[in-house]
């Protein structure tokens, strides 16, 4: 087994367990940390693949960005984690089942003789000066740029949507507002009433 | 490296663009503060869907070409769903106007969600690229998510989002593993490169299946075809009206379009595969929808089963992969569009601040009440019923037609028989506003309290699908002529 | 002008007058409606007359004005057949309707359906042209509904009379049993010949006439016999032949002036016309000939024995219309096409002048029919009368009157016939002969003689009608007299009818000229059984007006079968209404309460909702559900995939 | 040497994993969106083993912007979350349940 393969199958396992231990433990903390376990061995796999940008990506995107939300988030609203899998065992024969299945024809599909080495073999590897960020950024800025801009809308459609949902001024909160409180003239305040003067009346 | 030039950008001139002015809405909306909601976003917003809509129409009958190397299609199809898109879009945020006012939804984010939303369509619409399919995929999906949960307060919109956002990422997440197998198998993501492979792959090749039918299942799933429907009934029921009027009517034309640059420019030539896919999906969905429509008492829900079955009847236009088809398939879209915004536009007119009008029993006496819109709404029921002389039964003629002239005659058979069982609750619809009183307490709500130019533009949308019967036969050569070069024989 | 033009404005011209005279005639108002039907119905007239001028110049025509549908090689066309036989009917036609036209101002000037009335009969008078100046069995076809049609409509005019209405249903269900064998066989043309143009159909009879094809219980039938006995059906029931006869006396409700045009002179021989029409094919069929006389001879026989005690005056003539219909049908199963038509052409005039004498006389009795209620009228109508008499004379066949040629003739077309049957057929239509007599001048007797019957005050009102009613009397008295005269050599030496129809019946060693048949006419039994028939009506009605009521004592049994015409209508009404009736219960009950309304639709709709709220517990709203069925749905298209 | 089907088992597991683990979810919603990302993640497994066997970089490319989408999903997706949370007080996959039928 060479070194390659070693990395491979190791990193390969983890991947799998890890993202297996996602979607079944109980604390969900938890399964924030095991999906930044897969995500980080995804990665790696993703270096034995010559996809070296992309592997950086992924670590800083998902595990620096992404997995910080989603923790932010599990940590900000106060779930009841003691109840969170209740009954969870009762659906898992059937989820096992259907898993199994759909693992089993995937593998089924990918093992038919399509991608196998003689029709696809493993290509050379890129001379060390290859850079593939470079490479990627050639692509992406000039035959994609058009997809790159829509990638572009989307991120902004996210930070619309997302402050649009999320930000949201209480009524029933007090809260002092300066600009106003600067903006205020004598005049908003104070009214200068006149009363007519009475004549008073001596008995 | 290529160069870019002018002429590429062109191609792409309506969704730059409305990308840009959604963008400079945005800020104005911020800056410009006033009594009413959006008073400078809402007409610039009008404004610039209706001059994008012209702008598509730029690229009509021009010959069919792919421009930014190879991403976009350049085509009369495109310019005219673009266009369409854009129109029906306007139309619907003007339908919307008041009722999203009233429900503090007319905001300008809404507006400029719809916008990018727009703009997601027109990609989906152009594309020639998985990429610029899947990107244009998502960008109308998000926008769709931030439009749905945007009605904060409301416990129904915030789980028809939750709801839609996790199927449509899982059906998203199908399709996009159908799209690496795809590359995977032909070494290429534009779609005329995929076509190209079709001498190279056997029909029986596993993965070529398996690729292909995840990749319909993400389109049935965008479509809301059985048994990846069921999103589409909750989602129209838990968002605000005038967002179920944005999903429902208007992406129906960038659907026909994926399907369109999917499974006829892509993957024509393996049209055994996908053939039985799309034939069983669209008979399921005719039935279940057409069934499942009688046991509803909400009409929100009901036009979602409605339409799940009539997306079963477009899916009928399409499985044959003929071109009669492919026009059928179109012309059942745009007609289905602009019948859908009449109902929910309908259902808008009659509801109030804090009174939505989505329950059957609100149309109980809706002839005494309010005539006009009783009369209108029965135009839109018979078209959506496919009752002639409206436009709806010549859409589902045209589709029966083209399904029987590839030789399917049970499936025509068995569609019709089921088209007849979903006539019922269209009809009951009718039978409602015009034989039943209305209960107490619902006599009182006037149906009078929407604008007088809603009343125009709604009653020039559903008269003129009756209207339009004399030129049906223009138009529908109109629709054939821009799918020139699409289809088998 | 061209021909086709010409012959397309004949139609055309009465059309345009009923759609003028029915739609706008509340706005144009009954004289100018009245006006507008009787131009278009004149220059139909006129323009046949130049037709027919024309043709017997020679100038046949036969060709396609309009193909309006081509469906597997078949051409759905207007076209017209213009030859003598189809020039003669329009003439006729176009004749009597013109008459009736003009009478009818007279007549109806009274009834508030004035002009719906003229529309009718104009419209009347475009189906029946189209009927006869078509070319194709499609064409025929149409106008042979048409004029049923606006025969439906006209006996039913009076809707808000009871009889009226049922008079109305019953027409219409017999004659449905006629047109549903009329169909049958144009579909069997069609199936057979593949054409439905008269022409090829002609061209082609003799090369198939040994076709034979499956009937039921492995019979064998020859196609050309089953094509003719199917269209003889048809001819049956429009021109109400036993025992498709029943509608005819009660269309008697029908305005009389209808009575005269259509249930006496024209529509009810369009079957006569469509086997004169049809004669190449009837004369390959030997079988359907004999049908045709035996039927044909029946009814002239049967109907002449019911005329005589009828004593409605209308019905009288209506049943004399069944038995005459009778001769000419004779004179068709005898292949004496020709003289069959020219049994038509006379009756058409003398019958539709009795019609319309009758019509004089009740107008003057105040819608009184009953004739043992009237008498005497001879001296306060005397055109009535006369013409009244004239028509008789024509109608008992005494010389040298229209009727005496054209009966005479068929009564030695019948004598000297070889069709199975021409033995029998030529008894009853000699005993017909005095029947005829014998219920004519029953009629003048009763109506116009002896003591006058009504009461003081109708007598009182007595008067002769006006102008426009005697003017077609006595217009309609004159072809009455001199038809068979002038027409019958033509006819008989076959230079009238040319080859428009196949020529046969009468050998040529008897003398029928005009000449020839009166001088043979009182060495003949025919003449001196009119005058038997005459002098026996003057001795029960006038001589010895006691003697009728002694004889149907005596001959009560009889009697009674007369009166309830051989019990026809009871039959109907017990086997096929009640039938029917209680088979329509059973089935309403049974078949589409229970089964249809109860078990199919009720049911199925019950099995949709039950399958609906069903279906609509999965939508459970539980997002892993709906996960769950796509993940079912994927998971199922890969295995068929991976397994099929 | 490691061949193609290798990674793309990786893939598949990856892929029925997450699919699984969405329907199997029934307390948390978080669980849901996390299962959501596997999902994306073995999408791009793939693309990225085919990019690299067949020497094309597009699908590569192609991950890039999966990855991008893949974030703007998360953020909205949790958005939604917030939302939804703050006014039901629960994230609990079983009180999703006022729309149906």
């Amino acid at each position: 087994m060479t070194f390659l393969q070693m990395i491979f199958y190791v990193f390969a396992a983890i991947l799998v367990v890890s993202s297996l231990l996602v979607v079944t433990v109980r604390n969900p903390v938890r399964a924030a940390l095991f999906l930044v376990l897969a995500f980080f061995s995804a990665a790696c796999l993703w270096l034995t693949l010559e996809a070296e940008f992309l592997a950086i990506t992924l670590v800083l995107v998902y595990v620096g960005a992404v997995m910080v939300l989603f923790l932010f988030v599990i940590m900000m609203l106060d779930i009841d984690i003691a109840q969170m899998r209740a009954g969870f065992a009762n659906y898992l024969p059937l989820g096992l089942i259907v898993a199994i299945i759909m693992a089993g024809e995937l593998t089924l599909v990918m093992l038919s003789g399509e991608f196998g080495d003689a029709e696809l073999p493993r290509p050379a590897g890129h001379s060390a000066d290859y850079s593939n960020t470079a490479a990627l950024g050639r692509l992406v800025y000039t035959d994609y740029v058009y997809t790159f801009e829509l990638a572009a809308v989307i991120l902004l459609v996210a930070i619309i949507a997302a402050i649009s949902l999320t930000l949201r001024r209480r009524p029933e909160t007090r809260y002092q507002a300066p600009e106003e409180q600067v903006k205020v003239r004598k005049k908003d305040r104070l009214r200068i009433v006149k009363l007519p003067r009475r004549p008073e009346k001596r008995p | 490296m290529t160069v870019l030039s002018a002429h590429d950008f062109w191609a792409v001139a309506p969704e730059i663009y409305v990308a840009t002015l959604a963008c400079v809405i945005l800020v104005i909306d911020l800056y410009v503060r006033s009594v009413r909601p959006c008073a400078a976003a809402y007409p610039l917003t009008i404004a610039t869907l209706v001059s994008a809509g012209l702008l598509c129409l730029d690229g009509l009958f021009e010959p069919t070409q792919t421009v930014l190397n190879g991403l976009v299609m350049r085509d009369s199809v495109s310019a005219l769903l673009k266009s369409g898109t854009c129109f029906g879009t306007a139309a619907v945020l003007f339908y919307a106007r008041d009722y999203a006012a009233a429900r503090g939804l007319w905001r300008g984010e809404y507006l400029v969600l719809a916008l990018f939303g727009v703009v997601g369509m027109m990609a989906m619409i152009g594309a020639a690229h998985l990429l610029t399919l899947y990107v244009g995929i998502e960008l109308l999906a998000l926008c769709l998510y931030g439009m749905i949960a945007m009605e904060r307060d409301s416990v129904r919109a915030a789980e028809a989002a939750m709801k839609y956002f996790i199927l449509g990422a899982l059906a998203s997440g199908v399709l996009l593993y159908g799209m690496s197998l795809l590359y995977g198998l032909t070494g290429s993501l534009s779609l005329q490169a995929v076509s190209g492979a079709t001498g190279t792959l056997e029909v029986s090749s596993l993965p070529l299946m398996l690729a292909i039918s995840m990749l319909v299942v993400g389109l049935l799933f965008k479509l809301g075809a059985v048994p990846f429907h069921m999103w589409v009934p909750d989602v129209y029921d838990g968002s605000a009206t005038s967002t179920t009027l944005y999903l429902s009517a208007v992406p129906k034309l960038a659907a026909f379009a994926i399907l369109l640059r999917l499974l006829s420019t892509g993957l024509e030539g393996w049209i055994e595969i996908w053939q039985d896919m799309l034939l069983v999906a669209a008979l399921l969905s005719i039935a279940l929808g057409n069934v499942v429509a009688i046991a509803q008492s909400n009409i929100k829900r009901m036009l979602a089963y409605s339409t799940i079955s009539n997306m079963g009847f477009l899916l009928l236009g399409f499985f044959a992969g003929t071109h009669a088809g492919y026009a059928a398939a179109m012309f059942y879209a745009v007609i289905y569009m602009v019948t859908t915004l009449a109902a929910f536009s309908v259902i808008l007119a009659l509801s109030r601040s804090g009174f939505e009008s989505d329950s059957l029993d609100d149309f109980r006496g809706l002839n005494k009440r309010n005539p006009w819109l009783a009369l209108l709404m029965l135009i839109v029921m018979f078209s959506l019923a496919g009752i002639p002389p409206t436009a709806g039964f010549f859409a589902k003629l045209m589709v029966l037609q083209a399904a029987l002239e590839a030789g399917f005659v049970a499936v025509v058979v068995a569609a019709v028989i089921l088209a007849v069982v979903g006539a019922f609750y269209y009809l009951r619809i009718v039978k409602l506003m015009y034989f039943d009183d209305a209960e107490e307490g619902v006599l009182t709500i006037s149906a009078h309290g929407y604008r007088r130019s809603m009343k125009w533009v709604l009653t020039v949308n559903a008269i003129g699908l009756v209207a339009v019967t004399p030129w049906i036969g223009e138009v529908i050569d109109f629709i054939g002529k821009s799918l020139m070069g699409f289809g088998l024989s | 002008m061209s021909r086709e033009l010409l012959y397309l404005l004949i139609p055309l011209s009465c059309l345009v007058a009923a759609l003028v005279a029915g739609f706008l005639g509340s706005r144009i108002g009954r004289v100018n409606a009245h006006r507008a039907a009787i131009g278009g119905v004149g220059l139909a007239f006129a323009l046949s007359c130049v037709v027919a001028w024309d043709v017997f110049a020679g100038n046949h025509f036969n060709g396609t004005i309009y193909t309006w549908a081509i469906s597997g090689g078949t051409h759905f066309v207007i076209g017209f057949l213009i030859d003598p036989l189809s020039a003669v009917m329009m003439v006729i036609v176009t004749f009597v309707s013109l008459m009736v036209h003009i009478y009818t101002i007279g007549y109806m000037a009274e009834d508030p359906g004035y002009t719906r009335f003229f529309s009718y009969i104009a419209l009347f008078t475009f189906a029946m042209l189209m009927l006869v100046m078509s070319n194709n069995f499609l064409q025929l076809f149409f106008g042979w509904e048409a004029v049923g049609l606006v025969s439906y409509l006209l006996i039913g005019f009076w809707y808000e009379r009871d009889s009226a209405i049922r008079a109305n249903m019953k027409a219409f269900l017999v004659n449905r049993v006629g047109d549903f064998g009329f169909i049958l066989g144009i579909g069997a043309v069609l199936a057979l010949f593949g054409s439905l143009d008269y022409q090829s159909v002609f061209d082609a009879a003799p090369a198939l006439a040994d076709r034979t094809t499956q009937g039921p219980f492995g019979s064998e039938w020859h196609w050309l016999t089953l094509i003719c006995l199917l269209l003889f059906v048809g001819a049956m029931g429009k021109s109400a032949q036993v025992p498709l006869h029943v509608w005819l006396p009660d269309s008697m409700e029908g305005p009389t002036p209808i009575s005269a045009l259509i249930h006496a002179a024209t529509m009810v021989t369009a079957g006569i016309f469509l086997v004169a029409r049809m004669s190449p094919l009837f004369e390959l069929s030997l079988t359907a000939l004999s049908v045709v006389l035996i039927v044909g001879a029946l009814t002239a026989l049967l109907m002449a024995f019911v005329a005589l005690i009828q004593t409605d005056i209308k019905r009288v003539v209506a049943y004399s219309t069944l038995s005459q219909l009778g001769y000419m049908t004779v004179a068709l199963g005898a292949s004496a096409y020709s003289v069959a038509i020219f049994h038509l052409a006379t009756h058409a005039f003398f019958k539709a002048l009795l019609f319309l004498a009758a019509g004089s006389v009740i107008i003057a009795m105040h819608h009184e029919q009953d004739m043992r209620r009237m008498g005497g009228l001879r001296k306060v109508m005397p055109v009535t009368y006369v013409t009244c008499v004239i028509g008789s004379l024509a109608l008992a066949g005494i010389p040298p009157f229209a009727g005496f040629f054209s009966k005479d003739a068929i009564i030695e077309a019948v004598h000297y016939s070889a069709t199975p049957g021409a033995g029998f057929a030529y008894v009853a239509v000699l005993i017909g002969v005095i029947l005829t007599a014998f219920y004519s001048f029953r009629l003048v007797f009763m109506t116009f003689h002896g003591e006058g019957r009504m009461d003081s005050k109708t007598r009182a009102h007595l008067h002769e009608s006006p102008k426009v009613v005697t003017f077609p009397l006595i217009a309609l008295a004159v072809p009455s007299v001199l038809a068979g005269l002038l027409f019958i050599n033509v006819t008989m030496d076959g230079s009238l009818f040319g080859n428009s129809i196949v020529p046969g019946g009468v050998p040529g060693d008897i003398d029928m000229t005009a000449g020839g048949m009166l001088a043979h006419a009182p060495f003949a039994a025919p003449f001196w059984l009119a005058i038997l028939g005459i002098a026996g009506a003057w001795v029960c009605y006038l001589w010895k007006p006691e003697l009728p009521g002694k004889v149907a004592q005596q001959w009560g049994g009889l009697y009674r079968v007369l009166e309830k015409k051989y019990g026809f209508d009871e039959f109907y009404q017990r086997v096929f209404a009640d039938g029917a009736r209680g088979l329509g219960d059973v089935l309403s009950e049974w078949g589409d309460r229970r089964l249809i309304d109860g078990w199919l639709v009720n049911g199925a709709a019950r099995v949709v909702v039950r399958t609906a709220s069903l279906v609509r517990h999965v939508q459970s709203g539980l997002v892993y559900h709906y996960a769950f069925v796509m993940i079912i749905g994927l998971v199922a298209l890969m295995s068929w995939f991976l397994f099929r | 040497m490691i061949p193609l089907s290798h990674y793309l088992i990786v893939g598949a597991l990856l892929f029925a994993i997450s699919v699984v683990g969405i329907f199997l979810n029934r307390k948390n919603l978080v669980i849901i969106l996390m299962a959501i990302e596997l999902l994306l993640l073995a999408a791009n497994m793939n693309f990225v083993a085919f990019s690299h066997y067949l020497g094309n970089l597009s699908g590569q490319v192609f991950v890039f912007f999966v990855l991008t989408v893949a974030a703007a999903e998360a953020a909205i997706g949790l958005a939604i979350l917030i939302v939804l949370f703050r006014t039901r007080r629960s994230i609990n996959v079983q009180d999703l349940d006022h729309l149906k039928g």
